[in-house]
C-alpha cells in the first residue's frame, strides 16, 4: 500500500526463483535443526505454575520478568550453550524456590506460560526424589533428615518413616519419604542435603513420576488416584475376535520349535 | 552339620573380637588391617556437641583429621551419629580460625578503643595480668571473674576452679551451664542431696512410656531420640507423650502432643499429683520408707534486680531455696486447688489430654521415664518444676529402677562432667561440695594442700550477677572461655554496652571470631577439642576421655595451657595476703575479709615468691606424672611437651581424690583410655547404671532397697522455716510447689510470647557449625516461627522480613509459618544460633531465684511489619 | 562540539540504545521498575505491557493461545512503530545495530573481498519461514535462535556465551554476507519493515534542493529506499526498510532531508508506485 | 540367627566365677579369657538384635561384671534355616 522498495509481484516472483528456493530450503533446514538442538532433554526445573513443558516452551517469550520478580534470585534464563535457550529455570542446589506466598514470578509473567494465580502449594516445579539410598545418611541410620526439616511442607511433602535399626538393636531409622501429591519441587531438600552431592534431587515431574494403569484402583482409597477411566477403547474390541483364526494359528506356529521333543 | 558351622562361626567372631580388643593379635590379620587403612590412624574420641555424649572414631593422617565415624563400640550410639556428629572433622578447619592473640591497640599500646592487632602471647599475658592485678589490687578478689563453660574439658574446668578458688581466692567463676543445667542441679540437690540423674540411657530400652517435658529431643538429643523411637517401634506397649509450648518434631513420634501455655507446667504437675492421690496410685510403701514431704516460700521473686517492679513485694527473694518438712495431709491439702477444670483452663490443655497424661503416671503396670531439658531448666521457677517431676516419680515409686525414672538431659557435652562434677559454679567446689560449708572447704584445702583459711566462703557472682556486676563496675576483669556470653546472655545489648563502655578488661578465648570476641579487648586463639587431651561427662554420668589427635593451628593453645601460663604470672604474696571481700560473713572469718595465709603457707613449706603455677599445677607430686606415657600410643601431647610432665593425667588423678568414697567415685586416668566411658560412681572398677537402688548402686547396702544417700540439705526444719530441724538421711524430698505467674507475660503492647531454642543442624551460638558449609547451607539463618493466623493478622507473609521486638531490643528476622516448628496462636519461636539474628537482645534476664538460671523461654514481644 | 552537532542523531541513537539497555538492566538487577523484562516482553512502570509482535505472531503460528497481556503488548508496540517508523526499532533500540554499524566501519576500512550476496528481499522470506517453522516445530522458531534477543538477554541477565553473537554477526557481516544480517536476513527487521511501509514519521525529502551528490546513498544502510524518482515524487523516504537512522539528514550538505510526519489523509497519500 | 561377640570385663580376682556365670547361660559361650586383665570374650546367640541387646544387658547385671559390650556382630542367614 505504501511506497515500497519492491513490488509484490516482484517479491513473489523473486521468492520462487530457484536460487531463493534453495536458500530458503537450506536456511529452513539449518534453522529447524538449530531449534531442535535447543530443545534437548527436558531436565530443567521450571518456575512455579509453569505449564506442561511443550506448551511452556511454545508460549514463554523469554522476557525474564519472572527472573526479575524473584526476590531470591532463584530463577535464571538459560544462556547460550544450554538447552531451551532463554527460558527460565532454577538449580535447587544453587538457590531453591523459597515458595513466596504471593508468587511474584507468576504474577510477573505476561505470556501465561506460568499459569496466572497459581497458589504456591499447587506449584509443581518438579518432584523431589530420594535418588540414592546408599549415600543418604538417614538410610544409614544417622540422625540427619535435614531435607525433611528443610521442607516448607514438612510432614506433607516429605514425611518420616520410622524403622527399627537392627544392627545397633537400640536405635531407629528416620527415613525421609517424599509424597508426590504434596511436593511442589521447590528444591529446599536438594539444596539443604549435607552430602557433597545431594542424595535427594528435584527432577522434572514427567521424568520422575509414575502413573498407575487405568485398569486398577487401590481398594483402600475412596478417591481413585488415577486420572482416567479404563474405557472400552483400552481393551480389545469384541470385533477383533471375529476373524482371528490366522492370528491364533500364527501363535501356534511360533511354538513349533519349543514343542519339538 | 549345622552345629559345626555354628561353632565355627562363633570361633571366628570371637577371634575377630579378641583381635580388635588387642587380646590375641595374629600377625596376618594385623597386616591386613594395616593395608586397609593405609596411613590412617583411628582413635576413639567423643562428639564435640550435645550432652548425649556419642562416641566417635577419628582418623588422622599427616597431622590432619581425615575422617570421622560413629564409634560402633560406643554403648550410647553404636556407630551412628547425628548430622553435627557427622561433621566433627570439619569444625576445626574454618577459614577464619583464630591463630594469633589479638589485642585492641592504639599507637602501639593497649587501648580499649583501639583496633585489634596481632600480638605475642607474651604481650597478651603481660597486658592481661596487668589489668587483672589493677582490679585485684584495688578492689580484691571480687572484682575479677572467669566465665567458663560446660564445654570445657574436665581438666580445664578443674584447673580454672583451682586457679580462681585456691589461687586468687575468688569464687567469681561460673560456667555457661548456669544457663543450661543450674535448675536441674538445684532440683537434684534439694530433692536427693546429690547432683545428677539416678538413672541412665539404658532406661529407654526397658521402659513402657517416655514423657518429654520442655525438650525437643528429636532435634536436640537426636541419638537418644533414635533410641526412644526404636523402643516405641519394637515394644508396642510403649507410649510417647510430648509436652511443649509449641508443636515440634518430637511430636512426630508421640502418641500425644500436649501444647500448654508457658509456665503452666507447674500447675499440670500438681494436677497429676492430685490425680494420683485421688486414684490411690501412690506407692505408699516406697514413700513411707524413702521420702518425706516438703515445701518452701512462694514469694521468691524472679531473679531480677531488686529495684525491678516485678520484684516488689517478693519478701523471700533472699531465702528462695529455704524449705521445711510438711505432712502428707498438708501436702494433699496444698494440691487441692489443682483440679482438672482449673488446670485445663489455666494451661489451655483439654481435660482428656490431662487425664491421659496423669493416668500414664498413675498406672502401676507401666514404667515411665520422664525427660526434660531447657523447657524446665530455663524457667523462672526452674528448680520448682524440676522438683515437681521428682514429686510425681517419687509418689509413684517410679524412680532409680530400670525403665522408670526422671532424667534431666543436658545441653552441653560436659555440663555434667565439667561444670557440675568439677564445681566450676560460683558456689561449688569439686564433687558436690560448696564454698560456704566449712567442712567442704577444709577437705578441699587439704586435698589442694592449701593453708587453712585460703578458700573464700562467700558465694561468688553467678553468671547473670557477673554481667550485672560488670555493668555496675564491681567486676572489672572478665575472662570468657569456651563460650560466647555476649550472644548467649539474655538482654544481650545491656552487657555488650557494659563491656564496651565500662572501665573493664574483657578477655575472650575462642577458636573463631564470635560476637563475644568482637566485644572483647583481648582475644586469645584457642585449641579445639581434638587438638588437646581431654574428657567430657555426658548426661548419664558417663565420663569419656580422648587423646590429642592433631596440633592446633598457628599459635592457638588450649584453655588449660592458657590457665597454667597465666598462673605463672602470680606470686603467692600477691594473692595470699589479706584480701577484702565486701559482704563476707562467715564463722571463723573477720567480716568482709579473707585472712592473710602467707604465714600458714610458709609453715607448709611454700615461699611467697613462688608462683601459683608452681603451687597449684606443677607441684612435686604432679611433676612425677611422667611424659611420655604408654597410654598415649603415639599421640601428640603439646601440653606435656611444653610443661614437661603429663599435666592432664596429673590433674585427673588429683581431681578424682575429691569424689572417692563420696558417691562420686571416678576411675583412674588409664582405665578411661581403655573403655568407652564409665558411669560414676565407679567402685572397684565397676560402673553404676541405677543409683540409689540396691543391687546396682554400691553405696546402697543389701536390704535397704533404696537409699537416697546424698548428703546435702538433709537437715531441715519441720512445719515452718522456724521449726525444729530434723534429719532425713537416706530420704528424698517430695516437694509441693505452687503455680506462679511468669516474670513477664504478653500484654496489649507486646502481645506475643517469645520462646528461644535450638535446631538440630546448629550447635550453641553457631560458632562452629556455621563454619561447616553444609550445615550452614542446610539452615543458613534463624527464622521466626509463628502461627499462620498470627502472621495474617499482622499483615505479614511467610518469608517476609519483620521487626521482632521486646522492651529490651529488636532484631530483623524472616517469618516462617510452616516448617519444623508449629507454634500455637500467640507464641513465636526463634532459634538463637544465628549471630545476625541476635535474639538475646530481646530476651529477659529473669532467672529462677533458686538456681539463678535465666528463663529464655518466656518473654513478651511483638512483630512489626517493615 | 561541531562533531556532535554533525552527528547529533548518531549520538541520540546510541544514547537511546544504551539507555534502553540500562533501564532493562536496572530493572533486572536494581529492581527499578521503569522498564522490566526485555525486548521480547516487558512492562513500563510495571503496568503498560510491551511485547514483540513478531514473536507473538510466531506463538500464534505454533498453534498456542497467547495471553491477552502479550496481545495488548504487541498491539502497543505495533501502534508505536506505526507512528515512529517501523524499523526505528532497528536503529534506535536493537542491540545488534551497533554491532552491524561496527561491521560497516570495518568493511569500509578494509574492503574485504569475496562476499556472498543475498537479495535484500530474502529477509521477507525468512520472516515467512519463521512463521512456517513455528507452525511445524510447535515453538516460536525465530525466538529460539534470534541473535537479537539472545544478545539483549545476555547483556541484561548476565553475560554468558550468548555474547558470542557479537563476533558471529561481525564475521557474517564483514566476511560473508554483503548486506549483512540486518540488511538481508533479519526476519524481525523484515517484520518491522512491513509496519514501516505505513508509518508516519519519516525523513522528508526536498527534491528541489538536491544536487545529486550521492552522499546520502553512500551512507545509507538500505540505499534502495533512496530511489530518487520515488522519493522525489512522494516527498518522503517511503520505503519500509528505511530505519529512520537519520544518517542522510546528517550527511547532506544541502539539508535536503528532515524528519516530518507523512500525511495520511486519503487524498494526500502518495500513490503506491509499482515499478 | 545372630552371633555377637561380647567383651566382658571384671576384676582379675573374679575372673573364674564370672566366667562360670556367663557360661551358665545356654545362649552364651566363653571363648577367650585374659585372667591377668580380667577380660573375657564370649559369644551370644540370639534371634534378633533386640534379643542380643537384652542378653548383653542381662550379662551386664551379673555380679562382678564391670563392663559387657558388644564388639562384633555377625548375622548368619544360612544357619537356622
Amino acid at each position: 500500500m505504501s511506497d515500497s522498495g519492491f513490488s509484490r509481484r516482484e517479491f513473489l516472483a523473486g521468492a520462487f526463483r530457484g536460487r531463493n528456493l534453495a536458500l530458503a530450503g537450506t536456511g529452513g533446514a539449518v534453522w529447524a535443526q538449530l531449534v531442535e538442538g535447543q530443545r534437548g532433554p527436558i531436565l530443567r526445573r521450571r518456575p512455579p505454575g509453569a505449564r506442561a513443558e511443550p506448551e511452556f516452551l511454545a508460549t514463554c517469550t523469554k522476557c525474564g520478568q519472572c527472573v526479575e520478580a524473584c526476590p531470591y534470585d532463584t530463577l535464571e534464563l538459560a544462556t547460550a550453550g544450554q538447552e531451551s535457550l532463554g527460558t527460565p529455570s532454577f538449580e535447587p542446589r544453587k538457590i531453591p524456590c523459597h515458595m513466596c506466598p504471593d508468587v511474584p514470578c507468576v504474577a510477573a509473567c505476561p505470556s501465561g506460560s506460568l499459569v496466572p494465580d497459581t497458589a504456591i502449594e499447587d506449584a509443581r516445579m518438579g518432584l523431589a526424589v530420594l535418588s540414592d539410598q546408599e549415600t543418604c545418611l538417614a538410610f544409614q541410620g544417622l540422625r540427619c533428615e535435614v531435607c525433611y526439616r528443610a521442607c516448607p511442607l514438612i510432614g506433607q511433602a516429605i514425611q518420616l518413616e520410622f524403622r527399627p535399626q537392627e544392627r545397633t538393636g537400640k536405635h531407629a531409622f528416620f527415613l525421609p519419604v517424599v509424597n508426590s501429591n504434596a511436593c511442589t519441587g521447590c528444591g529446599m531438600c536438594e539444596h539443604s542435603c549435607v552430602l557433597e552431592e545431594a542424595a535427594i534431587k528435584v527432577l522434572p515431574r514427567d521424568l520422575a513420576q509414575g502413573k498407575l494403569g487405568s485398569n486398577y484402583r487401590f481398594g483402600w482409597e475412596e478417591e481413585p488416584t488415577i486420572s482416567r477411566d479404563f474405557g472400552p477403547s483400552d481393551a480389545v474390541q469384541p470385533e477383533a475376535w471375529q476373524d482371528n483364526t490366522s492370528k491364533v494359528l500364527d501363535a501356534l506356529d511360533e511354538l513349533e520349535e519349543t514343542t519339538t521333543p | 552339620m549345622e552345629q559345626t558351622r555354628r561353632s565355627f562361626l562363633k570361633t571366628a567372631v570371637a577371634a575377630s573380637a579378641a583381635t580388635s580388643m588387642g587380646m590375641l593379635v595374629p600377625a596376618e590379620a594385623q597386616a591386613k588391617a594395616k593395608a586397609l587403612e593405609a596411613g590412617w590412624k583411628w582413635d576413639k574420641s567423643v562428639c564435640r556437641f550435645c550432652g548425649v555424649g556419642c562416641g566417635i572414631m577419628m582418623a588422622t593422617k599427616k597431622g590432619r583429621v581425615v575422617a570421622v565415624k560413629g564409634d560402633p563400640e560406643s554403648p550410647v550410639n553404636r556407630g551412628i551419629n547425628c548430622i553435627k556428629g557427622y561433621f566433627n572433622a570439619k569444625i576445626m578447619y574454618g577459614e577464619d580460625r583464630l591463630t594469633r592473640p589479638l589485642l585492641r591497640k592504639k599507637d602501639g599500646k593497649y587501648d580499649k578503643q583501639g583496633k585489634f592487632t596481632p600480638v605475642s602471647w607474651e604481650e597478651a599475658f603481660d597486658v592481661m595480668a596487668a589489668k587483672f592485678k589493677e582490679a585485684y589490687e584495688e578492689s580484691g578478689p571480687s572484682s575479677v571473674s572467669i566465665f567458663g563453660s560446660g564445654q570445657y574439658t574436665i581438666d580445664e574446668g578443674y584447673a580454672a576452679a583451682k586457679f580462681m578458688k585456691a589461687g586468687v581466692r575468688s569464687n567469681n567463676l561460673d560456667p555457661n551451664a548456669r544457663h543450661c543445667m543450674a535448675s536441674a542441679v538445684a532440683g537434684f540437690i534439694q530433692t536427693f542431696g546429690i547432683d545428677e540423674p539416678p538413672g541412665c540411657y539404658d532406661d529407654i530400652e526397658v521402659t513402657d512410656a517416655v514423657v518429654s517435658w520442655g525438650a525437643n529431643m528429636a532435634e536436640c538429643h537426636p541419638i537418644l531420640w533414635s533410641r526412644v523411637t526404636d523402643r516405641k517401634l519394637t515394644h508396642k506397649k510403649t507410649k510417647v507423650i510430648n509436652l511443649t509450648t509449641f508443636g515440634n518434631r518430637s511430636g512426630d513420634l508421640a502418641d500425644l502432643e500436649i501444647v500448654f501455655k508457658p509456665q503452666t507446667d507447674l500447675a499440670i504437675m500438681n494436677f497429676i499429683a492430685k490425680h494420683m492421690i485421688e486414684k490411690d496410685a501412690v506407692n505408699h510403701d516406697f514413700v513411707k520408707k524413702h521420702c518425706i514431704f516438703a515445701t518452701g516460700p512462694t514469694d521468691i521473686g524472679y531473679g531480677l534486680p531488686a529495684d525491678h517492679p516485678r520484684e516488689q513485694g517478693q519478701t523471700m527473694r533472699n531465702k528462695a531455696g529455704a524449705h521445711w518438712a510438711i505432712s502428707f495431709e498438708e501436702f494433699k491439702q496444698k494440691l487441692e486447688p489443682y483440679t482438672v477444670e482449673y488446670v485445663s483452663e489455666l494451661s489451655g490443655v483439654p481435660k482428656e489430654e490431662l487425664l491421659e497424661l496423669a493416668d500414664l503416671y498413675a498406672d502401676p503396670e507401666r514404667k515411665v521415664v520422664s525427660f526434660w531439658t531447657m523447657g524446665f531448666n530455663q524457667h523462672s521457677r526452674g528448680t520448682w518444676v524440676n522438683e515437681q517431676i521428682y514429686m510425681i516419680h517419687l509418689l509413684a515409686g517410679k524412680i532409680s529402677t530400670p525403665g522408670a525414672g526422671a532424667f534431666s538431659l543436658t545441653g552441653q557435652p560436659s555440663a555434667c562432667g565439667t561444670a557440675r562434677e568439677v564445681g566450676t559454679f560460683a558456689h561449688r567446689l569439686p564433687s558436690d561440695m560448696v564454698v560456704f560449708n566449712p567442712g567442704h572447704r577444709a577437705k578441699s584445702e587439704k586435698l589442694w594442700k592449701l593453708p587453712a583459711g585460703t578458700l573464700n566462703p562467700k558465694v561468688g557472682t553467678h553468671a547473670v550477677a557477673m554481667m550485672r556486676a560488670l555493668r555496675a563496675g564491681t567486676v572489672r576483669f572478665f575472662w570468657a572461655m569456651v563460650t560466647n556470653p555476649f550472644q548467649d546472655f539474655a538482654n544481650a545489648s545491656e552487657w555488650i554496652r557494659a563491656a564496651r563502655e565500662g572501665d573493664n578488661f574483657i578477655v575472650v578465648s575462642d577458636c573463631y571470631p564470635t560476637v563475644s570476641a568482637k566485644v572483647a579487648d583481648l582475644i586469645l586463639p584457642t585449641a579445639m577439642i581434638y587438638e588437646k587431651w581431654g574428657a567430657y561427662g555426658n548426661a548419664e554420668r558417663r565420663t569419656q576421655h580422648w587423646r590429642q589427635q592433631v596440633k592446633a593451628p598457628g599459635e592457638a593453645e588450649g584453655d588449660l595451657w592458657q590457665i597454667l601460663e597465666f598462673a605463672k604470672r602470680f606470686k603467692l604474696k600477691e594473692v595470699w595476703g589479706e584480701q577484702p571481700i565486701p559482704g563476707l560473713k562467715a564463722d571463723g572469718f573477720e567480716d568482709g575479709k579473707l585472712p592473710d595465709v602467707l604465714a600458714g603457707a610458709k609453715a607448709m613449706g611454700y615461699d611467697p615468691e613462688q608462683t601459683l603455677y608452681e603451687v597449684l599445677f606443677a607441684t612435686d607430686e604432679m611433676k612425677k606424672v611422667a611424659w611420655p606415657d604408654p597410654i598415649a600410643e603415639g599421640h601428640p601431647n603439646d601440653m606435656a611437651e611444653h610443661f614437661g610432665f603429663f599435666v592432664h593425667k596429673a590433674l585427673w588423678e588429683e581431681y578424682r581424690q575429691f569424689g572417692l568414697g563420696n558417691g562420686h567415685d571416678l576411675a583412674d586416668f588409664d582405665t578411661y583410655h581403655r573403655v568407652r566411658g564409665l558411669r560414676w560412681p565407679v567402685v572397684n572398677g565397676r560402673e553404676t547404671q541405677w543409683r540409689f537402688k540396691e543391687g546396682y548402686d554400691p553405696y546402697v547396702k543389701p536390704g535397704e532397697g533404696f537409699n537416697f544417700y546424698g548428703k546435702a540439705l538433709k537437715k531441715i526444719p519441720q512445719g515452718s522455716l522456724k521449726g525444729e530441724k530434723i534429719d532425713l538421711a537416706g530420704k528424698a524430698k517430695i516437694f509441693f510447689r505452687p503455680y506462679a505467674e511468669p516474670a513477664e507475660s504478653p500484654d496489649a503492647e507486646y502481645d506475643l510470647w517469645l520462646c528461644t531454642g535450638r535446631v538440630l543442624e546448629h550447635w550453641h551460638s553457631g560458632s562452629m557449625t556455621k563454619r561447616v558449609e553444609e550445615l550452614n547451607r542446610a539452615v543458613p539463618y534463624a527464622v521466626c516461627f509463628m502461627h499462620a493466623e498470627d502472621a495474617k493478622e499482622r499483615g505479614v507473609a511467610r518469608n517476609e522480613e519483620v521487626i521482632l521486638e521486646s522492651r529490651r531490643g529488636k532484631v530483623k528476622v524472616r517469618v516462617e509459618t510452616q516448617g519444623r516448628n508449629r507454634p500455637p496462636r500467640g507464641l513465636v519461636f526463634v532459634p538463637w544460633f544465628d549471630e545476625n539474628v541476635l535474639i538475646n537482645k530481646l530476651t529477659l534476664d529473669a532467672t529462677c531465684p533458686i538456681s539463678k538460671e535465666t528463663d529464655y523461654k518466656k518473654c513478651a514481644a511483638r512483630v512489626r511489619k517493615i | 562540539m561541531s562533531w556532535i552537532l554533525a552527528h547529533r542523531y548518531l549520538v541520540l541513537r546510541r544514547l537511546s540504545q544504551a539507555g534502553i539497555l540500562l533501564l532493562f538492566w536496572l530493572g533486572a538487577h536494581m529492581h527499578l521498575g521503569w522498564l522490566t523484562g526485555n525486548l521480547s516482553s516487558s512492562r513500563v512502570f510495571r503496568t503498560v505491557p510491551l511485547s514483540d509482535p513478531y514473536a507473538a505472531l510466531q506463538v500464534l503460528a505454533s498453534g498456542h493461545l497467547i495471553s491477552s497481556t502479550v496481545l495488548i503488548g504487541a498491539a502497543v508496540v505495533v501502534l508505536f512503530y506505526w507512528f515512529v517508523g517501523g524499523r526505528s526499532f532497528c536503529s534506535w533500540v536493537c542491540p545488534v545495530n551497533p554491532v552491524a554499524d561496527l561491521g560497516r566501519v570495518i568493511k569500509r576500512r578494509f574492503h574485504p573481498h569475496g562476499q556472498l550476496a543475498v537479495a535484500r528481499e530474502a529477509r521477507y522470506g525468512f520472516m515467512l519461514l519463521g512463521l512456517v517453522l513455528s507452525a511445524v516445530l510447535g515453538v516460536a522458531a525465530f525466538e529460539w535462535i534470534s541473535p537479537v534477543s539472545m544478545l539483549h538477554r545476555e547483556i541484561i541477565f548476565g553475560a554468558g556465551l550468548g555474547l558470542l553473537v557479537i563476533p558471529w554477526i561481525l564475521a557474517l557481516d564483514v566476511l560473508v554476507l554483503r548486506h549483512g544480517w540486518c540488511g538481508s536476513l533479519c526476519p524481525l527487521g523484515a517484520f518491522y519493515a512491513l509496519i514501516g511501509r505505513a508509518s508516519l514519521l519519516r525523513p522528508a525529502f526536498a527534491a528541489e534542493r538536491c544536487d545529486h551528490c550521492g552522499d546520502c546513498v553512500r551512507v545509507c544502510p538500505e540505499p534502495q529506499v533512496l530511489h530518487f524518482d520515488r522519493i522525489a515524487a512522494a516527498g518522503f523516504v517511503g520505503g519500509g526498510e528505511c530505519t529512520n537512522c537519520a544518517r542522510c539528514i546528517e550527511v547532506c550538505p544541502q539539508e535536503v532531508f528532515s524528519f516530518n510526519v507523512r500525511p495520511i489523509r486519503a487524498g494526500d497519500e502518495p500513490a503506491t508506485t509499482e515499478i | 540367627m545372630m552371633i555377637s561377640a561380647v567383651l566382658v570385663a571384671t576384676l582379675p580376682e573374679h575372673v573364674d566365677e564370672t566366667r562360670a556365670a556367663v557360661a551358665a547361660h545356654e545362649w552364651a559361650d566363653v571363648h577367650h579369657v585374659e585372667s591377668e586383665k580380667g577380660r573375657i570374650i564370649a559369644t551370644i546367640e540370639a534371634a534378633t538384635t533386640h534379643e542380643a541387646t537384652a542378653r548383653i544387658l542381662e550379662l551386664r547385671n551379673l555380679p562382678h561384671i564391670l563392663l559387657a559390650e558388644m564388639v562384633e556382630h555377625f548375622v548368619d542367614d544360612e544357619a537356622g534355616k
